[in-house]
């Protein structure tokens, strides 16, 4: 092995250490606002790194079976792999985080990010908990749901910039001196709708419903099991920011810009949860397949007649 | 003693008219002997069938009377053809009927006289020279063809008998008309002759007599709208007997028609006739057949149809489509035949002969149904069956004629011949199995003549060559009509004789 | 084994801290003590400051909170519900009833003292405890579990014969299975 | 001897082997038909070469049969799969009636298809397009459900189809006087326009029925349901790819001569089509509960994937269609295999019912997972690399729309593919399999080397597309460059599938590391009748399966695209037929005094109208 | 009220009454009728009262345990939303082998009440559906609402009381004592004790 060789595993590790501190890091920072706007005090905001660190130490007695232990295995996987796949930061010249980047494309990428979810789904299935299922069959299907306006979005970038890569989408703005949100907006609101949805926040969090469902595809879940699915979630909701900053606001060329853009973008789904109802899931089907939808049509022909 | 063509017509004849006295000597001979015969044919035809090949048309003159005065008989590689495919069918039928009505010799003496005459009329029809002859032909063929239809002597047998006569009085006294008056023109009864003056008749008096010519023989080829008798004739019958329509007494109807349209006459429109009203038999029958509840009235529309297809390719008239006309007839001689003697064992017990009873009968009579499905395979042209074979040339020779219309309308009546021809299939094999019918064993000589029909069925499928050369010569002597006029009368005037195709 | 803070190890005092601070709670709303968790969790009183948050299922749950009292036919579920839970695994006793009974001190069907059948790290006393006392029991708990002395589950596996017998004296048809923790 | 005709005969001589054989032996009968099947594969892979032209004259025909570059793909998946699937036969028929039937059938199945791939002109190709036909309908009528329905309904879709070709090539002949598939290529730009428009319109009907697009898919779901699952394993992933094969003569090699609108028109018409049915076809799939439908169903949106890209006809489309093919083909098979392992140890594949067999047929779960990964598309296994590469030249070539048919047609998928795992090998275990097994290793061996092939595609897609450049050479798109493990699409961008699967592969063995070592010895298995179920216990009987309206919701929010199906028009259209022939039947009334009537009429009409018909 | 206003109620009495024979009727007060049948009468009352007069609403079902007197008292309590009148039909049942016709067939919800009775009593109701065990679970001893199930017994036997009680000295007093406060007044008042 040589030295770019540990450079790059040394690079890897530091993008799933910065992905998981953020994403953690993240969490509890919902957690505090959340408390704020219900008027508590709320946790600290390193909170979730008690919960995670606690569920490591926990012990699993418990298993239903091997595709319990896949399951978040695969979750955990499908996250890291696809942070590999995603450009953290795009640093003058020298690529810090790029890790594989120029391996992979969006496509790509929206195939991963959905291999953790049907891992979990599998694990969950396993467990044999009714409400499992039915978080799984809630969550798959709402799914359905919020990846016609995103691929929607997507396509209109992608027709704009020439490329499925995020790179390319990313030297595009570089080249053209301006962020996609602002190029193609259309296509950044049906996004940003869309990532209401991917998030699971209210008013989407029917698949979770920890009341009536016990939390969902989650619920036969415990210690450790639990740990890795929300190791993988917090990962996940950076790999999810760290995208929506990549193709729509430019990318960031240093972490301190990458944290204030990736927090504004996350407070949207946040903010918008904590004030909402729930949807069931065919009313949120429909929601995303209605305007979200329409206005990604839109976006595409915006780019395809008017760019 | 030398072989020729007038066996065909001798011998079985007066094999018809010893066998009462034969029987009289044993009981079996009258089972015998139409078997005999029919295999001192099959030897004639053999004999007579290389030697066309090798030398071109023979022309038999009976009594030494030359041709245009004396009666002669032209077998020709397409009248051999035909009549030597009758003469097999004939033998197949022999044996399938071998042990019909077994326990009382009677009716079975009765039957197989007539089934004699039915044979030497027919090929009678096919091989005579002389369109008064012809006329004869067709109604020893016809009176023949009541009796046996009316055989069973029940209420239903007697009225189909009853409507084909009715109709087939019509048929004879069209031509007989139609003969009268062509004679009046022409003078002469010996197709060559009235072939080479034909076009001295004036124009009026062609088609009068062309048109009773068509009506009348339409009825005996089954042409719509005169084909009326032909479902009851057939589902009435006896087994034998549906077969005989469908393998020799049909084929001589077309033949008859061909031979007028084709040869005697030279009028172009007769072509396009041929055409349309193929097309519309076709159309006709094969939307009746779908329809049907019984089997063999199923089978009768069906076969109804393939007459339609043949008419359709005849009327294109091209060499092509004449060779797919005479290969399709041949292969519905075979698998028609097939499918009449596999689907009546299959609905002899069946009240009404419905096919809804059929169902599970694949299990219960396995060898039968195997026949049967073979038949329906190949009747609609699957590959690799016979029937595959002429549907292609047809429809090639169609194509080549800018027919793309008529190609759709083939094809599209084939879905519906599929539809209705696998819908038995299917019921046979995996319907749920009826109970308490009473299954009919198939006789030995039913067997060996259903598996003889199967295997030509796969041999032609298989490898076509077996008979493409002897259709190809038969297309080809049907279409040369100075070839055929001269073959009969070395002398005659060729000048105004032009192949119309 | 002695449990005083002295004798654990570095490793223990760690996980101790993170599992003081994150106690995932699964309130077993038995009695009439279930109406004072949403008062607790919500914003006057704000049990999450202390890291305590609801969890819907005993896999993922670390303290099982008994809120009131205990027919024997409930007891049964509870112990199915603690058997479920995952190491480590605290149980907080709440109200009277857990201690003696409570106002059900007679009734026929009622156990009255829950230490007998599952290990009770923490009491609170109170008929009903108000939400401070419900607080002041956990951050009990969490002073317990920081010296490693909220050993309850470590207990029950222990003297796990004795506990049965003690389940078995009250429920008659015991057909669970066995489970494990 | 000449390979190519020896690999037929041996096919058909093995199909009659193994109907004589029954009387010997049922079992004998299936295991002639699989060594048969297994000894045409061994001749094709290491005897058959493209220098080898059989030449047959029949009748007025010459037959030719060669091996080329683009037919060599699809033969080697056809001996491949059928191998499998025959050797899973084995077992999987065992006991069951009418083995030499279904053998018989299931040979000359194999047979015609491979006729197909050799044929080098119309004639042999629309013969082996027949048997191909009929030796199918006789099996999907062999388990004799529904009275044949069913199989007159795919006999009646399948003639239309084969007679469109029939039509298409006897009007083929009459244009160059040629039944040779090449001289069709080279000529066809000669052709006038409408000639053009009629032969595209026939082929795409011919073809577009074995491959089940739209709106000529009704009677495959069914059909793919009720055959024996062995069969349909090859059914499903082989017949319908004679329509893909076909669809590549066409509308790659054929149709690219032509510079036509109409031909243009042709293709995006086709691309949409086939755009729907995927759509479609899987929110169907969604909501079946039976494993063989979801299945059949699920084909059918395969397929439109397929036909898709090819429809598009680009480079990338076209290889992304053959790799989707191959794909579709195996872990397909596979799934039918799968299905038919868990219908023979269950006796059912009601989704509904079966439940929790993962701990009781582990093999059949991980190949079931593995080919379920790659229908899905997801990333490791070869699935993806097909629908990544249809994606990006649906992307590139600016079928902006299509792709999201194409990607809500595929995500939709998820949820079968969930729906199919979970409801077969996941959720409760049901007391009435307490004591099923494992199916023999006969059965799980094909799976696994189903699965298995998945994976090294997936790894190493250039081994597919080393064989689909020279085949795609072959129909006339030129040079297509490939690269072992890298996708690149029109615009530059890749995707390097090692570095994938070498980053799942790693990430996935240290979580697997980290969950094993901590776990391995307190974790223990429990039964899942030990769940939350808060705190009561669920007695033996009780059934906690969620398995009933399992996407309710889905349904409920899709609802208005499934108001209608195309079956119930064509059902309705055939009534209507049957209606009118019953009122045309009348014309034959029975009575003779009617006949004769018919006979004077037409006479007189004759008469009358004489010089309008015969001059 | 005025007497007038009673006539309502009277009137039905006298109907019962003069209907069924062994029935004893009284009006308890305004809108308030009691009524005492036979055991063997309870389903023609209940369906009677139910069909002709009016008394469609079943308010409740209970059962007095007279130990003493050696009989279960069950207590219908009807009403009729009409005439707006309460009906309480009452029988008596011997303790020993109480059994009597089930009335579930009459209103449905009674099934559930009947199923308490049987369980907490042990009044056996002849042709009644449903599961035996009802609330108790693994019930082995004397029907507990038996006025002769001896409760302290039960639960000293078989629960365990906290520890320090065992003296039962109390608990006040010893505080007192150990702190030296006064005992309010109010506490000794109203002391168990």
């Amino acid at each position: 092995m040589d030295t770019n060789s540990w450079i790059s595993i040394l690079g890897f590790i530091a993008t799933v250490v910065l992905a998981f501190t953020v994403g953690v890091s993240y969490g509890g920072i919902v957690r505090k606002i959340t408390a704020r706007i219900q008027n508590r005090v709320g946790p600290p905001v390193y909170q979730n790194f008690f919960d995670i660190f606690k569920l490591y130490s926990k012990s699993t007695a418990v298993n239903h079976g091997w595709m319990q232990h896949l399951g978040p295995a695969f979750a955990i996987t499908a996250s890291v792999t696809s942070l590999m796949f995603i450009p953290v930061l795009n640093g003058q010249g020298e690529f810090w985080f790029a890790n594989l980047n120029f391996k992979g494309d969006l496509i790509f990428l929206l195939y991963m990010m959905v291999f953790g979810s049907l891992g979990m789904a599998l694990g969950a299935g396993q467990t044999g908990n009714p409400n499992s299922a039915i978080g799984v069959s809630r969550g798959l299907s709402q799914m359905v749901g919020y990846e016609i306006p995103w691929v929607l979005a997507l396509v209109a970038l992608m027709l704009q910039t020439k490329s499925t890569s995020i790179t390319g989408i990313m030297d595009y703005q570089i080249a053209h001196g301006t962020w996609m949100m602002f190029e193609s907006p259309l296509a950044f609101i049906a996004a940003l709708m869309a990532m209401l949805g991917m998030f699971h926040y209210a008013p989407f969090d029917v698949t979770f419903a920890p009341a009536e469902l016990s939390s969902g595809p989650a619920s036969e879940f415990g210690g450790k099991y639990l740990a890795m699915m929300m190791t993988s979630g917090s990962i996940f909701a950076f790999v999810k920011l760290a995208l929506f900053v990549d193709i729509f606001m430019g990318g960031a060329s240093n972490l301190i810009m990458l944290v204030v853009k990736t927090f504004l973008l996350y407070m949207v789904p946040v903010l918008y949860g904590i004030v909402s109802p729930r949807y069931r899931t065919e009313q949120s089907i429909r929601y995303f397949w209605g305007w979200p939808t329409l206005i990604g049509v839109l976006g595409v022909l915006y780019v395809v007649f008017v760019r | 003693m030398v072989i020729s063509p007038v066996h065909y017509i001798a011998v079985p004849l007066l094999a018809a008219f010893l066998m009462p006295l034969l029987a009289k000597i044993h009981r079996e001979l009258t089972r015998i002997v139409p078997g005999l015969v029919i295999l001192y044919l099959g030897y004639v035809s053999v004999v007579l069938m290389n030697q066309v090949m090798a030398h071109g048309t023979i022309v038999e003159v009976i009594a030494g009377w030359n041709a245009p005065w004396g009666i002669n008989l032209v077998y020709s590689p397409f009248t051999g053809f035909l009549a030597s495919m009758m003469t097999a069918m004939a033998f197949v039928i022999w044996l399938y009927s071998y042990r019909f009505k077994k326990v009382d010799s009677q009716p079975a003496l009765k039957y197989f006289i007539l089934f004699m005459m039915l044979v030497t009329g027919t090929i009678g029809i096919v091989l005579t020279g002389d369109i008064f002859n012809f006329f004869v032909f067709l109604e020893i063929t016809a009176i023949s063809s009541y009796s046996l239809t009316a055989f069973y002597r029940d209420r239903d047998g007697a009225e189909a008998a009853f409507k084909y006569l009715l109709i087939g009085s019509f048929a004879s006294a069209f031509i007989l008309i139609a003969i009268l008056l062509l004679y009046t023109q022409v003078g002469t009864l010996n197709m060559a002759q009235i072939a080479v003056r034909m076009h001295d008749v004036p124009t009026h008096m062609k088609i009068t007599i062309l048109i009773l010519f068509l009506v009348g023989l339409g009825i005996e080829a089954e042409m719509f709208p005169l084909n009326g008798w032909a479902p009851d004739a057939y589902s009435q019958a006896p087994s034998p007997v549906g077969v005989t329509f469908a393998a020799l007494v049909v084929k001589a109807g077309v033949y008859g028609l061909i031979r007028i349209i084709f040869t005697l006459f030279d009028v172009h429109g007769a072509y396009e006739y041929l055409i349309v009203m193929g097309a519309i038999t076709l159309v006709m029958a094969e939307l009746a057949a779908i329809r049907q509840k019984s089997l063999k009235r199923m089978l009768a529309y069906s076969s109804i149809g393939q007459m339609g297809v043949v008419m359709i390719a005849f009327g294109i008239g091209t060499n092509e489509a004449v060779f797919g006309a005479i290969f399709l007839m041949f292969n519905h001689a075979v698998i028609k035949g097939l499918l009449f003697m596999s689907g009546s064992y299959l609905v002899y017990n069946t009240p009404n002969k419905e096919i809804q009873y059929l169902s599970g009968y694949g299990m219960k009579m396995p060898l039968i149904s195997l026949f049967f499905s073979l038949g329906a395979l190949a009747i609609v042209g699957l590959p690799p069956f016979a029937g595959f074979w002429s549907k292609l040339y047809i429809l090639i020779a169609a194509a080549d004629n800018q027919m793309i219309g008529l190609i759709a309308l083939i094809l599209g009546v084939s879905i519906v011949e599929i539809v209705y021809y696998f819908r038995v299939v299917g019921r046979l094999y995996f319907g749920k199995p009826s109970k308490g019918s009473i299954m009919q064993k198939p006789t030995y000589g039913g067997v060996i003549a259903m598996s003889l029909l199967a295997i030509v069925i796969l041999v032609v499928g298989f490898y076509p060559d077996v008979i493409t050369p002897y259709i190809h010569n038969a297309a080809d002597a049907l279409l040369d009509k100075a070839q055929y006029i001269h073959s009969v009368l070395p002398n005659a005037d060729l000048s105004q004789i032009q192949n119309l195709k | 084994m002695p449990n005083d803070k002295n004798s654990q190890k570095i490793v223990d005092i760690i996980k101790n801290a993170a599992r003081k601070h994150s106690l995932f709670v699964l309130a077993y709303g038995t009695g009439c003590g279930a109406i004072e968790i949403p008062p607790t969790m919500t914003s006057r009183y704000d049990a999450e400051r202390f890291g305590i948050r609801g969890m819907a299922t005993p896999r993922q749950a670390d303290v099982l909170l008994v809120t009131g009292y205990l027919a024997t036919k409930t007891l049964k579920r509870v112990i199915r519900a603690y058997e479920q839970m995952q190491d480590p695994k605290y149980v907080i006793g709440f109200g009277s009833c857990t201690i003696n009974g409570g106002m059900y001190w007679d009734s026929y069907n009622t156990i009255k003292l829950l230490d007998k059948y599952i290990p009770v790290d923490v009491y609170i006393n109170g008929c009903m405890p108000r939400p401070e006392a419900v607080i002041t029991g956990f951050i009990e708990l969490q002073k317990l579990i920081a010296e490693g002395k909220a050993d309850g589950a470590t207990k029950y596996k222990e003297n796990l014969d004795w506990y049965r017998a003690n389940q078995k004296k009250v429920i008659k048809n015991w057909n669970m299975p066995d489970y494990n923790w | 001897m000449n390979s190519l005709l020896l690999i037929i005969l041996i096919l058909l001589g093995g199909a009659i082997l193994a109907y004589l054989s029954k009387r010997i032996s049922p079992m004998l009968s299936s295991i002639v038909s699989f060594l048969a099947i297994t000894s045409a594969a061994l001749v094709f892979f290491f005897l058959a070469n493209d220098q080898e032209i059989v030449k047959i004259s029949l009748g007025d025909f010459v037959l030719e049969w060669g091996l080329n570059a683009y037919s060599w793909i699809f033969g080697a998946m056809v001996m491949v799969m059928a191998t499998l699937a025959s050797l899973f036969s084995i077992f999987y028929m065992k006991g069951k009636d009418r083995l030499g039937y279904f053998n018989l059938n299931f040979d000359l199945s194999v047979m015609a298809m491979m006729g197909i791939l050799f044929s080098l002109d119309w004639v042999s190709f629309f013969i082996f397009w027949e048997i191909m036909t009929w030796s199918s309908f006789l099996i999907i009528v062999y388990n004799g459900i529904s009275e044949g329905k069913i199989g007159i309904k795919y006999m009646i879709f399948s003639a239309i189809g084969g007679y469109a070709m029939l039509l298409a090539l006897v009007v083929t002949r009459s244009q160059i006087h040629s039944f040779l598939i090449t001289d069709l290529i080279h000529s066809f730009a000669g052709f006038s326009g409408n000639m053009q428009a009629l032969l595209g319109l026939l082929f795409l009907t011919a073809f577009g029925v074995k491959s089940a697009v739209m709106p000529l898919h009704v009677w495959a779901p069914r059909a793919y349901a009720d055959s024996p699952m062995s069969y349909t394993a090859i059914f499903s992933g082989l017949l319908s790819k004679m329509g893909i094969f076909g669809f590549g003569i066409m509308l790659i090699a054929v149709f690219s001569h032509s510079v036509d609108g109409t031909i243009f028109v042709y293709r995006e018409v086709l691309a949409w089509l086939a755009a729907i049915t995927s759509v479609i076809a899987t929110f169907y799939a969604v909501i079946q509960t039976d494993a063989k439908r979801l299945l059949a169903y699920s084909s059918i949106a395969q397929l439109g994937y397929i036909v898709m890209g090819l429809a598009i006809g680009t480079k990338l489309a076209v290889m992304a269609a053959l790799f989707l093919a191959i794909m579709h083909a195996i872990y397909k098979g596979t799934l039918f295999m799968v299905v038919g392992a868990v219908e023979r140890q269950t006796g059912i594949t009601d989704m509904t019912r079966l439940g929790a067999l993962i701990r009781k047929m582990p093999w059949t779960f991980f190949a079931a997972l593995l080919s379920i990964i790659a229908l899905a598309g997801i990333p490791p296994l070869g699935g993806f690399v097909g629908k990544w590469m249809l994606y990006e030249s649906l992307i590139t070539s600016d079928h902006y729309f299509l792709i999201i048919l194409a990607f809500l047609s595929s995500t939709a998928a998820f949820l079968y593919s969930f729906r199919f795992l979970f409801g077969i090998f996941l959720g409760q275990e049901e007391k009435e399999f307490e004591n099923v097994k494992e199916v023999p290793f006969t059965m799980v061996l094909p799976m696994l080397i189903g699965s298995l092939l998945l994976v090294v595609f997936g790894t190493f897609p250039g081994l597919l597309f080393k064989p689909l450049a020279s085949a795609m050479s072959f129909l006339g798109m030129g040079d297509v460059s490939w690269n072992m493990s890298m996708l690149s699409n029109g615009w530059g961008d890749h995707v390097d599938t090692l570095d994938v699967i070498n980053s799942v592969v790693i990430i996935f063995v240290l979580v697997a590391i980290f969950l094993g070592l901590k776990n391995r010895k307190r974790t223990r298995y429990v039964s899942t009748k030990d769940i939350h179920t808060s705190g009561e216990i669920p007695t033996e009987n009780e059934n906690l399966t969620y398995a009933v309206d399992f996407y309710k919701p889905f349904e409920r929010a899709i609802a208005p695209v499934m108001k209608r199906k195309m079956d119930f028009y064509y059902n309705k259209f055939g009534e209507g037929l049957e209606t009118f022939f019953d009122f045309l039947r009348r014309v034959y009334t029975g009575n003779g005094q009617t006949y004769a009537f018919y006979v004077i009429v037409f006479l007189v009409i004759l008469i009358v109208f004489s010089q309008q018909i015969f001059f | 009220m005025t007497e007038n206003s009673l006539d309502k109620e009277q009137q039905i009495v006298n109907h019962l009454v003069g209907t069924f024979q062994n029935l004893t009727g009284k009006v308890k007060r305004n809108r308030r009728i009691e009524v005492s049948i036979e055991k063997k009468q309870i389903t023609s009352v209940l369906n009677y009262v139910k069909d002709h007069l009016g008394f469609i609403h079943f308010s409740h079902m209970s059962c007095v345990d007279w130990l003493e007197d050696g009989y279960f008292e069950l207590v219908y309590i009807l009403w009729s939303p009409e005439q707006k009148i309460q009906l309480l039909v009452k029988a008596l049942v011997d303790r020993e082998n109480a059994s009597v016709e089930n009335a579930d067939m009459i209103w449905r919800q009674l099934n559930t009440y009947q199923r308490e009775i049987r369980e907490m009593f042990g009044v056996n109701f002849i042709g009644m559906k449903g599961d035996k065990e009802f609330i108790l679970e693994d019930w082995d001893n004397m029907p507990p609402m038996r006025r002769d199930f001896n409760t302290v017994d039960y639960i000293q036997e078989v629960y365990f009381e906290r520890p320090g009680r065992e003296d039962a000295q109390n608990v006040r007093e010893t505080i007192s004592k150990r702190t030296g406060e006064e005992i309010p007044e109010v506490a000794t008042k109203y002391s168990r004790d």
